[in-house]
């Protein structure tokens, strides 16, 4: 798997280097604030984890990234440059890519043809050129097999497949096309313990290849796993905001859980 | 492979077992059916429909539909003619007009849907009935009457017409050129759907429009796109009435529209958008044409025409479901409300 | 070459008062589909009617029944001076014409209801009769020996065309009738090419109007068929294949006059109050258009008014 | 509370002040447009269109169509006529016989579209088809002609008529009861809708039929009564026709299907289903009647009455769509694309 | 929350004995075999947790006892009657509560309408008696508290919350109508550490009420805190079916990540 990262990934990444950053990011949905003065840096060749109790705005955080909503307050720059997003297209020709935590999947239609969605190949630059099909079942089929997902029939439309198997499709699809920032909201949620393992993997294979990544996840020990820097968002703002090696597993469980609640917890449910 | 090609051949192979059961039904009962002149005939008037459908089965495809597409064919060949007749200019003038002048209107058709957010059919709703006051409006003003006036005699009428309206005899029967454009039409439809990536483009603003923008499609583009093809089509049937029948009644047109949408989805679109064939669509229309004339052949009595025209439509339906479950095989579908999985032959919100 | 004729476009101008200087107010109500050439031209005799009276016209249309009972309905509550409309559908407009006459307006009718106008309360009427012009036709192909001709109903459903049909049929016992969508030309001409085809026995096609005719002759071209096309109302291009024989005759009922009658009555009644027709139904047709008074006729129906 | 009265009020708030501003513009527009008389002709016309259109929003609602909802009231009449002259019988008889027939073709719609899995548009055409054709055929078959017979004289008439289409004078206006039955369907609808628990199961069917299913709604059931309540509409309307007008045209009513759709989406429908209101639907209706009555009083050519039908009906969409973005302040769309989250007001695929 | 599973619990039930059996069952979509002789008790006062890869078939098998899918093969026995459910509505009747994968809200709905969709309160039995409009509002507000959620309105259509909130109210109806068999498929994907500590509380308060749980995550670790019955399901077919206590968390989490991978999953990633 690290060669299609390898292969697809910019070349010109120098480690560190800031490719996104958000100063003081603010957003409204018409009343609700989701989102409120938030400062992240995704550099190349880190990874960036974004932990934080449900509806606390880490999805609302990525779409500003990825393009799919304009944030309302502050400022997001992409490569030193500051940039509003019209269109997740205007995100993608930069190189960002994301896995959304709905997915995005247009369940009628093939794997592979999702799998390609929006950036095919084709065979020539005429406007109806034909698609470069056998090339592209070969390659959604082949990226799929790597994260362990054997689909019994690529041609089948995804709204078939299972939960967990779409989530690799998404991430497959994301890996693939990601060239200097990866982007993903929730990635394991769906995945079994084998399947967690391959995209912690792919993490890890994307940031040695250079770029920048941004992890949304529920797990800290997966954030643990990967991570060089952890944002902690709270109704909208966020609480923690730590390289690693100034904090600890626990600590980041704590945080996240809301202090001592997580040992009582574990204390109540403990029946051995 | 193989079994890919198996799965191409899907949404339009219960179409096609259709519109066999319909030709054969219409070849037994109908003595004066079974012969080479009848089958033109059919292949003719379906063709006036189908290519249209075509545009129609795309955008419908791609989530939206176009009410404007029956008038338009009526403005197109108005603007043509009257512009020429009033000003005595060249036909081949008039026909580029027209041609302008339609793909505005498509324009902004998908235009307005996408900017305002209101649904395609209340936009086009709209147009339509501007179109269909415009035609009579305008018509009466330049002309005086109601209907175009006779256009033979000017300039470019002859090359005009061989492009749009040329037929040759085939025997006994007489092949129109429009079923040459028609097939032309739908393969180009066909390879867009299959094998261009606007096709993928097309299917993915139908079946999830938020998502395939989330992924980088062009959305605004390729539905705006959708809509001017549609008044392309409207605009090359409506020079093939012109030059065919040299005048054109202003008020006529009115009611296509939903033969359009009837052929297309008699050919297994989903109404819904995101689902469906070009190749389906050309057979929904066939199916239509079949069915409309059939009735004729076989003599029965007109009064029933609808009844009978509904009792054919429901069948042919109802073999293309069948044969589809069949030749897909899908899960199988708890009792009576539907199958809880988007397999598409029954599902969204239609299911 | 072969455009517009510069020289006779603006063919109706002239004299006359101006609109609305009598001071009158007429609703024209009719069952017209829109677009239909017979009601431009009965459009035209009451504009034209309006103009030379000085009447201000207020012309509304519906095929639908209940609607046109609400048209005649919205023109009792606009307290117009007059209202003119067709009752091909007596019974449905029956309340509304009674409304009228309640409030004190005075209805004419036009082109349809002649047996009921008077039970309605309308004052006069102008027009034929759509059975007895059915019948004028039958009698005269069936004098050529026809058998067996085909109706052609271009509105299904439409109370008036069945009736020209049924005129038909009271002659020549062998008519056949068949319905087109007369929406679309191209569906006419297969439909009929289909019929001919079908049933080769068919030796006449009576078109119920002019543009159904013209396609009737494509249709006949196509499937090589040797009925003979004659049909109800005119238009120019009918005009030129009557006079080239491809038509038979046109039965004319000439809906300008039944337009500027109903208007002129109107405004004859409310000024002077006069009763053209004598209590009597004042008939406008049928009339013949065939190759012997086509030269007489042709230049009338370029302009719109035959 | 406060701030859920102000969501509840939110759907019809656009289309209330869409029909405000269409009304106002009649009355300066149109001087006779301004008296009590044209005020309750408007109300009237809108009555005939608005009681099949609060069951055509509801199953619209539901996510689905029907096609049959404008001849049914045709059907409905002749075969209350019908049955009654040719067999001399009280009329209430064949009016309880026609509200069975109807009941029964709501029933196959509905039946029809759960059992197949075919989307109602189809089979809904081709019960419009089958009716349409059989509403001639049949009126030729009993009375020879292609009209009902006039029944006043026949039993039961009169206190038909007080039901059905009975109306008083006021001033110088006639309301008619048709005005009162709608209010009460209205008011019935919007009851169903926001408090009944069918209400509930309407909106989710027509939201998500498959996650309805997944929870317990009984999909198939909700369904078929929606087919069942237009069908009733229908039945009433019909009846009203019937005793209004004595007499029916048996090609009547076609058409008249799409100003039930065009109703409901006028008033803030989504055509795929689970959004709605009755109130709205009731306002769209409204602005139907309006605009086509305002016109005529206005006095405009009528060569061009589609025209400014076309312009006024995407008038009011426009101002519907403008306030309830307002109301709702929801998400500052991103440009063009519309918006990405469901919020109802642009939402689905024709968002 | 105890108090609403109690309040609701069928008081009849007695601990251990089973409510739901699986025997031999099988399940085919079309040529896909998605299930094949899967054997499975849902005892009362028991948790049954269902684990395995992405595509195993876990979702098949709970939406055969849920009533969403007849089994194609084998028998399943409610209450020891032998049954095939033609529709959800029949399982609910039997008791039975579903949280499904998709989750089976209708975006455009009200959170509260949603909480009660197909289990409206009413004020009468009469065919169209109001609904307990205000009650409802009530209860769905305080249910979504309980698990640690405070929606801003309960009124705003359930698209507009984030995945997780959605999550917890799809949790928080089943568990509130489950009156004798819970279902949940992987209730925690979505879930921060705070809300999957309330969802567990909640699997072991439905337990010591007595309902039969079936409970399936892609966390051992959650299913080793409340299980009492393990099965892993491999491509359609159960590999392993334990009882508590036969079975180690490290056998469970290893069996399920596919042997060593697991090992050196932690070893490639291990930065410290
Ligand atoms: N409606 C369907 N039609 C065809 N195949 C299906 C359908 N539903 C599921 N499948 C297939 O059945 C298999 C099992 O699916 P299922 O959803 O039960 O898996 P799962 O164990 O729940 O996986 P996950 O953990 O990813 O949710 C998969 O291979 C899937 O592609
Ligand atoms: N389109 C929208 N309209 C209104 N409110 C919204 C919209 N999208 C999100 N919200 C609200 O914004 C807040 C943040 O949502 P977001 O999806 O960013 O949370 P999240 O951190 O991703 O949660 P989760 O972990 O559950 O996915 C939530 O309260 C949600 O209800
Ligand atoms: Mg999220
Ligand atoms: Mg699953």
């Amino acid at each position: 798997m690290t060669d299609t990262l390898a292969d697809h990934a910019d070349r010109a990444l120098r480690r560190g280097e800031p490719l996104v950053e958000l100063i003081g990011v603010g957003k409204s949905y018409g009343p609700i604030r989701a989102l409120r003065d938030v400062d992240l840096v995704a550099a190349a060749g880190e990874v960036t984890c974004v932990l934080g109790d449900n509806g606390a705005g880490k999805s609302t955080l990525i779409k500003i990234i990825s393009g799919l909503h304009p944030h309302t307050a502050g400022t997001m720059r992409v490569d030193r440059v500051e940039r509003s997003f019209g269109s997740p297209r205007e995100a993608l020709d930069l190189g960002i890519a994301t896995v959304y935590q709905d997915l995005a999947v247009v369940p009628l239609m093939e794997v592979w043809r999702n799998f390609f969605l929006g950036s095919e190949l084709v065979a020539g630059r005429y406007p109806l050129a034909g698609m470069r099909i056998r090339e592209m079942r070969r390659i959604a089929d082949q990226e799929l097999r790597k994260m362990g997902i054997a689909v019994a029939d690529i041609n089948q439309p995804i709204g078939t497949l299972s939960g967990g198997q779409r989530q690799c499709v998404a991430i497959a699809r994301a890996v693939y096309f990601g060239a200097r920032v990866l982007i993903l909201d929730e990635p394991t949620a769906a995945l079994g313990v084998k399947q967690s393992g391959v995209v912690l993997k792919y993490i890890a294979a994307a940031r040695d290849a250079g770029l920048a990544v941004v992890f949304i996840t529920h797990n800290p020990q997966h954030a643990y796993l990967v991570g060089d820097h952890f944002v902690i968002l709270k109704l909208g703002a966020a609480v923690l905001d730590a390289r690693r090696g100034t904090v600890t597993l626990d600590e980041l469980t704590t945080q996240m859980a809301g202090g001592d609640e997580l040992a009582e917890l574990a204390r109540e449910l403990d029946r051995r | 492979m193989r079994r890919s090609l198996r799965l191409l051949a899907r949404p339009e192979a219960g179409a096609l077992a259709a519109a066999l059961v319909i030709f054969v039904f219409f070849l037994v009962v109908a003595p004066s059916f079974r012969s080479m002149a009848a089958f033109c005939t059919v292949l003719y008037q379906s063709s006036t429909i189908g290519i249209v459908a075509v545009g129609v089965g795309l955008l419908m495809i791609g989530g939206e539909f176009d009410l404007s597409a029956g008038v338009i064919t009526i403005s197109a060949g108005l603007v043509n003619s009257m512009f020429c007749w009033y000003l005595g200019v060249n036909l081949w003038a008039g026909a580029l007009l027209s041609l302008a002048f339609c793909l505005l209107v498509g324009f902004l058709n998908g235009w307005l849907v996408m900017r305002t957010g209101i649904p395609s059919f209340l936009v086009t709703l709209g147009t339509f009935f501007v179109l269909q006051g415009a035609n009579l409006g305008v018509t009466k003003l330049v002309t005086g009457s109601v209907s175009s006036r006779d256009i033979s005699a000017i300039d470019g009428f002859t090359s005009l017409q061989k492009v749009f309206a040329w037929s040759f005899p085939l025997g006994a029967a007489t092949v129109w050129i429009t079923v040459l454009w028609w097939a032309l039409f739908v393969a180009l439809a066909a390879w867009t759907l299959q094998r261009a990536r606007i096709g993928n483009w097309i299917y993915a603003v139908g079946g999830a429009a938020d998502s395939a923008r989330a992924v980088g499609v062009p959305v605004v583009r390729t539905k705006i796109g959708l809509f001017m093809t549609v008044s392309f089509l409207g605009w090359f049937v409506g020079m093939h009435l012109l030059y065919r029948f040299n005048t054109l009644q202003a008020g006529n047109g009115v009611g296509n529209e939903f033969l359009y949408i009837i052929a297309a989805v008699v050919g297994g679109t989903l109404l819904t958008g995101g689902f469906g064939n070009a190749f389906g669509v050309a057979i929904g229309a066939f199916i239509f044409g079949t069915t409309s004339l059939g009735i004729v052949y076989a003599g029965w009595d007109p009064n029933w025409f609808k009844a009978f025209l509904g009792v054919m439509l429901l069948l042919a339906v109802l073999v293309n479901t069948y044969v589809r479950r069949l030749s897909s095989a899908p899960a199988p579908a708890a009792p009576a409300a539907g199958p809880p999985v988007p397999v598409p032959a029954a599902s969204g919100k239609e299911g | 070459s072969g455009g517009r004729d510069d020289g006779k476009a603006d063919s109706d101008s002239g004299g006359g008062n101006a609109a609305g200087s009598s001071g009158y107010t007429v609703a024209f109500v009719t069952h017209e589909t829109p677009g239909d050439t017979f009601w431009d031209k009965v459009r035209a005799g009451a504009e034209q009617a309006a103009k030379d009276t000085g009447v201000t016209l207020k012309y509304s249309n519906d095929p639908d029944a209940a609607k046109q009972a609400q048209l005649i309905q919205s023109a009792v509550d606009a307290k117009v001076s007059g209202i003119a409309t067709t009752l091909v559908t007596p019974d449905a407009l029956a309340g509304a014409v009674k409304s009228a006459g309640t409030a004190g307006i005075p209805v004419v009718g036009l082109n349809a209801g002649i047996d009921q106008y008077q039970k309605l309360g309308a004052l006069m009427y102008f027009g034929s009769d759509e059975s007895l012009a059915g019948t004028s036709v039958g009698k005269r192909i069936a004098a050529q020996g026809v058998k067996h001709p085909l109706c052609v109903i271009h509105q299904t459903g439409s109370v008036a065309l069945e009736a020209r049909c049924a005129g038909v049929k009271s002659a020549v016992p062998g008519t056949e009738n068949i319905q087109v969508n007369g929406a679309d030309d191209s569906a006419v001409t297969t439909t009929l090419q289909a019929k001919l085809a079908q049933d080769k026995s068919i030796d006449y096609v009576v078109a119920l109007n002019a543009q159904v005719a013209l396609d009737a002759i494509n249709a006949k071209q196509q499937s090589s068929s040797t009925a003979k096309v004659s049909t109800f109302d005119l238009n120019p291009e009918i005009a030129k294949r009557i006079k080239d024989g491809q038509v038979e005759f046109a039965i004319d009922q000439q809906p300008y006059v039944q337009g500027y009658l109903a208007v002129s009555s109107l405004y004859l009644y409310l000024k002077n109050g006069n009763d053209i027709g004598g209590g009597k139904p004042v008939l406008t047709g049928p009339s013949f258009v065939d190759s012997a008074n086509i030269e007489k006729i042709l230049p009338f129906t370029e302009k719109n008014t035959r």
